[in-house]
C-alpha cells in the first residue's frame, strides 16, 4: 500500500517532467503533434494518478503519509532529503492543479496553434506543472524553495514566451526579479526556521513549533522580536511575491504579456497560488505569531481593495483579470490572517477554476478578435461568440460571489470568517472586503459588458473575420464552468466544517473562527437562503453590478465624464498608485546608479586607479628620477665605485677599528 | 730589513696611483685599460708579498689565475675597443652614452 | 744559507751594511722605478708613451717579486704580461688613428679630484698599514733558499689542489680567444668567394619571377 | 596506503610532460598536437577518475600518499597526498582542462601547439598545487603556475593583453611573497616545511595573526576577494576563452584551497579572531561587487564581477564557522557553512566556465563582448539560447542548478553567525538575477537587432558537445549534490574538529 503509494507520487510528478523534456529536447523528432500529445498524455497520467491518490486520502480517510525519495544531500550533521507529504492539502492541491493544468493543455492545442514556438510552449508548461507539483507535494523546506523557484523560472519563461516583443521581455524580468525579492525573504525565513528548529523537515518543525513560541531573536541592539513573529514574517514576504501581495504585487498585471493560457494556468490558477498554499501548509508556525497573522491580514486586505479599484480603469481584457486575481489573492490572504485556512484554500480551489475559466474566454474573445485586446474596440460579441459568452458569463457570476455559484461560498465564508476574527486587523479588512465586493462586481460587469454587450466597436476588417472559436478552445471552457458553478456546493460543507484538512492544517482555539461559522452551519442552501435574509453582501454585489450596467450599457459616455471630474484620483489609478514609476526610479535606476558608482568610483578611480595604479605610476615617477643617475658614462661609474670603494674603506676602518683586523 | 709592510705600503701606492689615473684619464679607455691593469699588479703585489711572509703558495696560485683572467679581460676590452672604434670613430668616452638612462 | 748568495759588492761597503740592508736599497731602488712610472702611466701625453711606461712598471715590479722569491710569476709577468699583452696595447693605439686632443680634455680639470680621491685612499689604506698590524703568520722572515724551486712548488699545487680552476681558467682563455676574433673579424662585403651552402639551397622563386602581363590590344 | 602506481605523481606529471611532447609536435602538425592534447587530457582525467573510484571516503587523513627526500639539507621533501577537499579540486581541474581542450579545438589557429601545450603544463601545475604536501613543492607549483596563464593571456589575449598579463602577475606575485615569508617563517620556528606537521605546531596568537596576514594577502589575490579583485575582470577581458574558463574555473579555487589547507588548519586562532573581518570583506564582495557587476557592458567583465561576487560565498563559508561556533556551538551548521564554501567552488567552476564558454561562442562569431552589439541571438541561435538559459539560471542560484547548492548552504548556515550576515549574502538572490537575466535579456531576447546577429550559426557539433556536458554537470550536481558531499565530509568534520581545538596556549 505504502509502495504504491510512493510509486504513484513519483508518476505524478515524474509524468510531466518526461513529458517536457521529451517535447523540450525531441520537439524536433516528434513534430507539433507528438508534442501535445506526450505533454498531455504525461498530464493526463499525472490527473488521474492524483485522483486516485485523493479519492485514497479524503474518501478513503488514508492516514497523511510522509516519505523520503532519495537523499540530496548530507552537510554537517543535516540530512537534507527530497520526499513527499501526502495529506488532504497536498491531495487537494494536487488535483486542482494536474486538473487546470490538462485543461490547458487541450485549450492551448487551439489557442496557439500558428504559433512558431508550439512544441517549446507544450514543453514550458508540462514543466510548469511538474515544479507545481513539486512544491505542494514538498515534505520539506528546501523541496518547498525548489518548487517555488522552478515555478519562477517557468513563468519567467513563459511571460517571455514572445521573446521578440521588447515589452515581454522586460515583463519576465520584472516578474522573475520581484519575486526573487519575495525568495529573499523566505531563503531567510528558512535559515530561520534551521537556527530554531535544527531540521527542515515539516514534521521536525512542525512539532517542536510550540516549544519555540515564546523564544525571542535580537536583531540589532536591545530590538527584540519573537522567534515565530520573524520566521512567519519573512515567510510571508517569500509569499507576498510569489502571491503578489502590495508591495511586490507590480509583476503579475505585466505577466500578461504572455501567452494566454498561462495567465489562465500560472497567473490566475496555480503559481500564484503558491504563496496561500504555503501559508496554510505553515499553519503550524503562523498560528503561534497574532503579530505575523495581523501583518497577513493587512497586506490581503490592502491587496483584495486597492487592487480591485485598478481594475476599474484598466481597458485591456487581460489586465482587468489579472487586477481581479490580485484582489481574490487578497481576499484568500486575508483569510490566513484570519486563521481560516480552509477558507483561503477553498476560495483558492475555486478561484483556480472560475479565474482559469474567465482567463481562457478572454483567449477566446482574444482569438476571435485577432489578437485585439482592448475592450473599446469590442462589444457585441454574444451574437458571434454564444459558447464564449456563456461561459465568460458563468466565470463572471462565480468571481462576484454570486449566490449558489462556487465563488460564492468560497468568498461569503472568508467575509464571514473575517467578520468573527478578533485581530486588530480584522476590522480593517472586513470593511475592504465588503467595498472589495461592490468593486469586483463593477469590473467584472463593466468588462463583461464591454466585450460581449453594447455597440460593436471593432473596425471592420476584424467585424468580418469573427468566429466562434474551435472545439479544443471552448470543450475546456466548458469542462471548467462546470466546477466554477458547482463545485462550491458539494465542497463547501466537508472543506469547511468536517475536519477535511485535519493534521494538514493546525488552528488554534483562540482563532478559530471557522469552528465559530461551522455551529450556524446548514448546509450550502443554508447559505444561500441566509444571504438573502441579511442581504448586505447581496446588495453590495448588486450596487457594483448596477453600476457597471448603467455606466458600460446605459450611459457609455459616463465613465469619460467622471474621469474627467475626477481627474485626480483618476490619474492615480491609471498610474496604479504610482507603484512601477516608483519602483523603476528607485529601485531599478537607483541600483544601476549605486553599481555605476561602486564601479567607477570605488574600482576604477580608489582601487585601480589609487592603489594600483597609483603604485604603478609612483615607481615609474621615481624611476624617471632616478634613472638620471644612469649617465651611461663610464667614469661616472668608475667614479661611483671607487667613491664607494673610499666610503666601505672608511666605514670598515672606523666602525671595526683596527682590532677587528688584526688575524 | 724588508718587511710586508714595505710592500703592502707599496701596492697601495700603487693602487691610490692607479686610482688617481682612473680619474685623470676618464676619457681615454686605452688608459683606463692600462690603470686597471696597474691595479691588478698591485693586488698581485699585495697577494705575492703575503705569500712569501706566510710562506704559503696558495698565494701565487691566485697571482697566476689573476694575470689569466686579466690577460683574457685586456684581450676581449681591445677587442671591444677596436670595435668600437671602427663604429665609432673615436674612443672618447663621452661620445658612448648610448646606456644613458 | 745566507753565505750561498753572491753578490758582487765592494767589500768596504759589505762592512756597513749587510745582506737584508742591501735587499731594503734593492726594493726602494725598484720602488721608486715603478712609482714613478706608475704615475708616467697615468700622465703621459700620448698612449704610447703610457704604455711604455706601464712596461717599465712591470719590469720593476717583477724584480720585486724576485725579492720575494716568486720567481716563476716574476718572470711570466715579464713574458706574458710585457711580451704579449703590453704588445697589444700598443698594437691597438698604434692602430687606432686617435685624436690625442679630445682625449686629453679635462685633464687638468680632473687633476685635482683624481688627486683628492687618491690622496685619502692612500691616508686611509695606509693608516691600516703603516699602523703595522697586519702582520705575518711567521714569527720570522723565512727563505726557501736556492735549492728550492718556485716554478716545481707551484706547478705542484696548481696542477693537484686547483686542478679544475686551472682547467676552468684555460676555458676562460679560449673564450677570451674567441669573443675577440669573433667580436673584430668582419666579412667582407667585396669578397667574391662563393657559398655552396647557398647555392644548394636556391629556390625556383629566388630565381624566376613569373609574370602575368595584360595582353595587349591588336 | 597506494598500490602499485604513484597516481599522484603521475596526476601532475603526465600533463607537464604531455604539454612538453604536444609542444615538440609544433606548428606545422596543428591537427596531431589537437589530437596529442586531448589523449593526454583524456588519459589525466582517467587517472584522476582512478584516484576517485579508489578513494577511501571514510578516511578524513592523508591518501596516496608519496614521500621523498628532495633537498635534504633544508628538509624539503616530494611529498604528495589528498583528501577529501584536494580530491574534489583535483577532479575539477582535470574535468576542465579536457573540456578546455575540446572547446579550443579550432578556435586557435595560430601556436596550436603551444596554446594546448601552456594548457596542459597548467593543469599538471595545479594538480601539483592540489596534491603537495610540502610547502614548498607548494610554493614552486603555487609560482610555478603563473607562467603558462600568463602566457596564455599575453599571448592569446585581447587587445590590452600586456597591461592585463602584468596586472595580473604582479597582483598574485605580490601576494605568494608574503606567503613564501610566512612559509619560511614557519619553517624557522619548526624545522619542517611538511604541511601536516605544521597543523600541530603550537604558535602564539600574535605570531598567527602576522602569518594569517601574509597568507591571507596570497590566497585573498586569488580568490579574489574585495578590494585586491581588480586583477580580475582585466584578465577575464583579455584572456582568451580557454584561459578565462581556467582561470575562473580552477584557478580561483586556488586561493579557497588555500585558507583551507593552511589559513584555517595552521592559524585557527587568528582565523576565529579575524573571522569577523574576513565575513565583512565577503559580504563587501557580494553586494558590492554585485552592484558593480549590473552596470557592466562587456560581457566578459560582467560574469567575471560575478565571479567575485559568487567567490564571496566561498570565503564566508569558511569564515562563518567560527563564529557560528562562538555564539551559538552549532557544529553541524559551522560544517555546512565549510561544506557549503567547498560546493560553491566546484560549482562555480562549473557555471563560470560554461558562462565563459558561452560568450566565447558569440565571440568566435562575431568578434565583440559588448553587450551592445547584441540583441535577439535567440532568433538565429536556439539551441545555443537555451543553453545560455540554463546557465544564467545556475548564476543566479536556482534551485536544480549546482550554483543554488553552495549559496543555499552558506546562506542558511551563516544566519546562525548573525541574521544580518544572511540577510546581506541572500542580496544576492535579487542582484545575481539581476546582473545576469538582465544581460541575457539584452543580448538573446529581443528583436534581431543588426546584420550581424541575422547571419549568426547556431553552435555545432563540437560546442554542444562541450556545453552539454557542462549543463548535464550543473543540473547533476544540482539534483543530486550528495556524492560530492560525502568526498569531502570526513575531511572538513576532522578539519573543523582541528580548528576549534586552537594553538595558541
Amino acid at each position: 500500500m505504502f509502495n504504491d503509494l510512493q510509486t504513484l507520487c513519483l508518476v505524478i510528478v515524474l509524468a510531466p517532467l518526461a513529458g517536457a523534456l521529451l517535447a523540450g529536447l525531441g520537439g524536433g523528432i516528434l513534430g507539433r503533434a507528438g508534442a501535445h500529445t506526450v505533454t498531455i498524455l504525461g498530464v493526463l497520467v499525472a490527473t488521474i494518478c492524483s485522483f486516485v491518490v485523493f479519492k485514497q486520502v479524503i474518501v478513503d480517510g488514508m492516514p497523511p503519509a510522509d516519505f523520503t525519495v532519495y537523499e540530496w544531500l548530507s552537510s554537517g550533521n543535516f540530512s537534507l532529503q527530497v520526499g513527499f507529504l501526502i495529506d488532504p492539502l497536498t491531495v487537494t492541491m494536487m488535483s486542482v492543479v494536474t486538473f487546470v493544468s490538462l485543461m490547458i493543455h487541450v485549450y492551448t492545442i487551439g489557442y496557439m496553434h500558428d504559433d512558431p514556438g508550439y512544441t517549446r510552449f507544450f514543453s514550458y508548461i508540462s514543466l510548469f506543472t511538474f515544479a507545481m507539483l513539486m512544491l505542494v507535494m514538498a515534505n520539506n523546506f528546501m523541496q518547498l524553495f525548489f518548487g517555488w523557484e522552478a515555478v519562477g523560472v517557468v513563468s519567467y519563461l513563459l511571460i517571455g514566451f514572445w521573446y521578440q516583443r521588447e515589452s515581454a521581455i522586460f515583463a519576465n524580468l520584472k516578474a522573475f526579479l520581484v519575486n526573487r525579492v519575495g525568495d529573499f525573504g523566505f531563503l531567510i525565513g528558512i535559515a530561520a526556521v534551521l537556527m530554531y528548529f535544527n531540521s527542515l523537515d515539516y514534521a521536525d518543525v512542525f512539532a517542536g513549533a510550540p516549544d519555540l513560541a515564546g523564544q525571542q531573536i535580537t536583531l540589532y541592539g536591545t530590538e527584540v522580536w519573537s522567534v515565530m513573529t520573524f520566521i512567519c514574517i519573512c515567510l510571508f514576504i517569500g509569499a507576498m511575491g510569489k502571491s503578489a501581495q502590495v508591495p511586490l504585487h507590480v509583476w503579475l498585471p505585466d505577466s500578461m504579456e504572455g501567452p494566454t493560457p498561462i495567465s489562465a494556468l500560472i497567473h490566475a490558477a496555480t503559481m500564484v497560488t503558491a504563496g496561500i498554499f504555503m501559508v496554510a501548509r505553515m499553519s503550524p508556525l503562523f498560528e503561534f505569531s497574532e503579530t505575523a497573522l495581523n501583518f497577513v491580514m493587512f497586506i490581503g486586505a490592502v491587496t483584495a481593495l486597492f487592487m480591485g479599484l485598478l481594475g476599474l480603469v484598466q481597458n485591456d481584457i487581460k489586465r482587468v483579470i489579472a487586477y481581479s486575481t490580485l484582489s481574490q489573492l487578497g481576499y484568500m490572504t486575508v483569510a490566513l490572517g484570519a486563521s481560516a485556512y480552509a477558507a483561503a484554500i477553498f476560495h483558492l480551489a475555486t478561484h483556480a477554476f472560475f479565474k482559469a475559466l474567465l482567463f481562457l474566454a478572454a483567449g477566446s474573445v482574444i482569438i476571435g478578435m485577432h489578437h485585439e485586446q482592448d475592450m473599446r474596440k469590442m462589444g457585441g460579441l454574444y451574437r458571434y461568440m454564444p459558447v464564449t459568452w456563456i461561459c465568460c458569463f458563468l466565470g463572471t457570476l462565480a468571481l462576484i460571489g454570486f449566490p449558489g455559484t462556487s465563488g460564492f461560498f468560497s468568498k461569503d465564508m472568508i467575509i464571514e470568517a473575517v467578520h468573527l476574527s478578533t485581530l486588530p486587523a480584522a476590522g480593517f479588512a472586513y470593511w475592504s472586503l465588503v467595498i472589495g465586493v461592490i468593486v469586483t462586481a463593477l469590473y467584472s460587469f463593466r468588462l463583461f459588458f464591454m466585450t460581449f454587450h453594447g455597440s460593436e466597436r471593432m473596425d471592420r476588417d476584424t467585424w468580418e473575420h469573427i468566429h466562434e472559436s474551435p472545439a479544443v478552445v471552448w470543450v475546456p471552457l466548458c469542462a471548467l464552468a462546470i466546477p466554477s458553478i458547482f463545485i462550491g456546493l458539494f465542497l463547501v460543507g466537508p472543506m469547511l466544517f468536517e475536519n477535511y484538512f485535519a493534521g494538514s492544517i493546525l488552528v488554534q482555539e483562540q482563532h478559530n473562527v471557522l469552528a465559530t461559522l461551522g455551529e450556524d452551519y446548514h448546509g450550502p442552501w443554508g447559505l444561500i437562503v441566509h444571504s438573502f435574509t441579511s442581504p448586505m453582501i447581496l446588495l453590495c454585489m448588486a450596487t457594483g453590478i448596477f453600476l457597471a450596467w448603467i455606466g458600460y450599457l446605459k450611459q457609455p459616455d459616463l465613465p469619460g465624464k467622471l474621469a474627467g471630474w475626477l481627474k485626480w484620483p483618476y490619474r492615480v489609478l491609471v498610474n496604479k498608485y504610482g507603484f512601477d514609476a516608483f519602483n523603476q526610479i528607485i529601485f531599478a535606476g537607483g541600483a544601476r546608479k549605486l553599481g555605476a558608482l561602486l564601479w567607477q568610483i570605488g574600482d576604477v578611480k580608489l582601487i585601480d586607479g589609487l592603489v594600483v595604479n597609483g603604485t604603478a605610476l609612483t615607481v615609474r615617477w621615481f624611476s624617471g628620477v632616478i634613472r638620471h643617475l644612469q649617465t651611461g658614462y663610464l667614469y661616472h661609474y668608475a667614479f661611483a665605485m671607487i667613491i664607494g670603494l673610499v666610503f666601505l674603506l672608511v666605514f670598515f676602518v672606523h666602525r671595526i677599528g683596527f682590532a677587528g683586523l688584526t688575524p | 730589513m724588508l718587511t710586508l709592510t714595505h710592500i703592502l705600503l707599496l701596492a697601495t701606492a700603487l693602487f691610490c696611483i692607479s686610482v688617481a689615473g682612473i680619474f685623470i684619464n676618464r676619457k681615454n679607455v686605452i688608459v683606463l685599460l692600462m690603470c686597471i691593469e696597474l691595479m691588478l699588479l698591485a693586488v698581485n703585489m699585495n697577494f705575492i708579498a703575503f705569500s712569501h711572509f706566510n710562506q704559503d703558495i696558495t698565494g701565487q696560485v691566485f697571482v697566476f689565475f689573476i694575470l689569466t683572467v686579466a690577460a683574457a679581460e685586456s684581450a676581449i676590452g681591445l677587442a671591444i675597443l677596436v670595435v668600437l672604434f671602427r663604429n665609432h670613430d673615436s674612443i672618447n668616452v663621452e661620445d658612448m652614452g648610448s646606456m644613458k638612462g | 744559507m745566507e753565505s750561498d748568495r753572491v753578490i758582487v759588492v765592494p767589500r768596504c761597503l759589505l762592512r756597513i751594511i749587510n745582506k737584508k740592508m742591501f735587499e731594503l736599497i734593492v726594493f726602494y731602488i725598484f720602488a721608486a722605478l715603478l712609482l714613478t712610472s706608475a704615475v708616467m702611466v697615468i700622465t703621459m701625453r700620448n698612449p704610447v708613451h703610457a704604455a711604455l711606461s706601464l712596461i717599465l712598471a712591470f719590469f720593476s715590479s717583477a724584480a720585486i717579486w724576485l725579492l720575494l722569491e716568486a720567481e716563476f710569476l716574476a718572470i711570466v709577468l715579464v713574458l706574458v704580461y710585457v711580451g704579449a699583452v703590453m704588445v697589444l696595447f700598443l698594437f691597438v693605439i698604434m692602430m687606432l688613428d686617435i685624436n690625442l686632443a679630445k682625449i686629453r680634455e679635462g685633464f687638468i680639470r680632473f687633476l685635482p679630484v683624481g688627486f683628492l680621491v687618491a690622496l685619502v685612499m692612500v691616508i686611509v689604506m695606509g693608516s691600516i698599514v703603516g699602523s703595522g698590524i697586519i702582520e705575518p703568520l711567521l714569527e720570522e722572515r723565512v727563505y726557501y733558499g736556492p735549492g728550492f724551486s718556485n716554478t716545481q712548488h707551484l706547478g705542484q699545487t696548481l696542477y693537484t689542489d686547483y686542478l679544475y680552476p686551472f682547467e676552468i681558467a684555460g676555458a676562460i682563455l679560449l673564450v677570451a680567444i674567441i669573443a675577440a676574433i669573433s667580436l673584430t673579424m668582419r666579412a667582407r662585403r667585396d669578397t667574391k668567394a662563393q657559398d655552396p651552402n647557398r647555392q644548394v639551397a636556391v629556390k625556383r622563386s629566388d630565381r624566376v619571377r613569373l609574370v602575368s602581363m595584360k595582353t595587349e590590344d591588336r | 596506503m597506494n598500490t602499485g602506481l604513484p597516481l599522484l605523481s603521475l596526476l601532475v606529471w603526465t600533463p607537464v610532460l604531455g604539454g612538453v611532447w604536444v609542444l615538440f609536435a609544433g606548428d606545422r602538425q596543428a591537427g596531431t598536437a589537437r589530437y596529442l592534447s586531448l589523449f593526454v587530457a583524456t588519459l589525466t582525467f582517467i587517472i584522476s577518475a582512478l584516484l576517485y573510484l579508489r578513494f577511501d571516503l571514510q578516511n578524513p587523513g592523508m591518501q596516496f600518499i608519496e614521500l621523498r627526500s628532495w633537498i635534504s639539507a633544508f628538509n624539503i621533501n616530494y611529498h604528495l597526498g589528498i583528501d577529501g577537499i584536494s580530491l574534489l579540486m583535483i577532479l575539477l581541474n582535470t574535468f576542465i582542462t579536457l573540456l578546455v581542450v575540446i572547446a579550443s579545438w579550432d578556435v586557435i589557429e595560430v601556436k596550436v601547439s603551444q596554446f594546448m601545450a601552456a594548457f596542459l603544463i597548467l593543469e599538471g601545475l595545479m594538480n601539483g598545487v592540489f596534491v603537495s604536501l610540502d610547502t614548498i613543492l607548494f610554493y614552486v607549483f603555487w609560482e610555478a603556475l603563473l607562467i603558462p596563464m600568463f602566457l596564455i593571456i599575453g599571448i592569446w589575449g585581447g587587445p590590452r593583453r600586456v597591461y592585463a598579463t602584468i596586472k595580473f602577475f604582479l597582483y598574485t606575485f605580490l601576494g605568494s611573497v608574503f606567503m613564501l615569508v610566512a612559509l619560511l617563517y614557519l619553517y624557522f620556528q619548526s624545522g619542517t616545511f611538511s604541511i601536516l606537521e605544521l597543523y600541530d605546531l603550537p604558535l602564539g596568537l600574535t605570531e598567527q595573526v602576522l602569518i594569517f596576514i601574509a597568507f591571507l594577502l596570497a590566497f585573498a589575490v586569488k580568490v579574489p576577494m574585495w578590494p585586491v579583485h581588480t586583477w580580475l575582470p582585466d584578465a577575464h577581458v583579455e584572456a582568451p576563452t580557454a584561459g578565462s574558463v581556467v582561470l575562473a574555473a580552477v584557478m580561483l579555487k586556488l586561493g579557497g584551497y588555500g585558507l583551507l589547507r593552511f589559513s584555517l588548519p595552521i592559524t585557527p586562532d587568528a582565523s576565529a579572531a579575524l573571522a569577523e573581518f574576513m565575513i565583512v570583506l565577503s559580504l563587501i564582495a557580494v553586494v558590492y561587487i554585485g552592484f558593480v557587476a549590473l552596470v557592466q557592458m562587456d560581457m566578459k567583465k560582467l560574469i567575471a564581477y560575478s565571479s567575485i561576487s559568487h567567490m564571496g560565498f566561498v570565503t564566508l563559508g569558511l569564515f562563518a564557522a567560527f563564529v557560528i561556533n562562538e555564539k551559538t556551538a552549532n557544529a553541524g551548521a559551522a560544517i555546512m557553512g565549510i561544506e557549503g564554501g567547498m560546493m560553491q567552488m566546484i560549482s562555480h567552476g562549473f557555471i563560470s566556465g560554461a558562462l565563459f564558454l558561452c560568450v566565447g561562442v558569440m565571440y568566435d562569431r562575431m568578434h565583440s563582448r559588448q553587450i551592445s552589439d547584441y540583441g535577439g541571438v535567440v532568433n538565429t541561435m536556439p539551441v545555443f539560447a537555451a543553453l545560455m538559459m540554463l546557465f544564467a539560471l545556475a548564476n543566479s542560484g536556482l534551485p536544480g542548478t549546482s550554483g543554488f547548492v553552495g549559496e543555499f548552504l552558506v546562506i542558511i548556515s551563516s544566519f546562525q553567525a548573525s541574521p544580518w550576515i544572511a540577510i546581506c549574502a541572500a542580496i544576492t538572490l535579487i542582484l545575481g538575477a539581476a546582473y545576469t537575466l538582465w544581460m541575457y535579456k539584452r543580448v538573446i531576447f529581443g528583436p534581431v537587432t543588426n546584420d550581424e546577429v541575422a547571419e549568426l550559426k547556431d553552435i555545432n557539433g563540437r560546442e554542444k558537445l562541450v556545453l552539454g556536458i557542462l549543463a548535464i554537470a550543473v543540473l547533476l550536481f544540482g539534483i543530486w549534490p550528495a556524492p560530492i558531499f560525502e568526498i569531502m565530509h570526513a575531511t572538513i568534520e576532522q578539519l573543523y574538529t582541528h580548528m576549534l581545538t586552537g594553538k595558541a596556549g
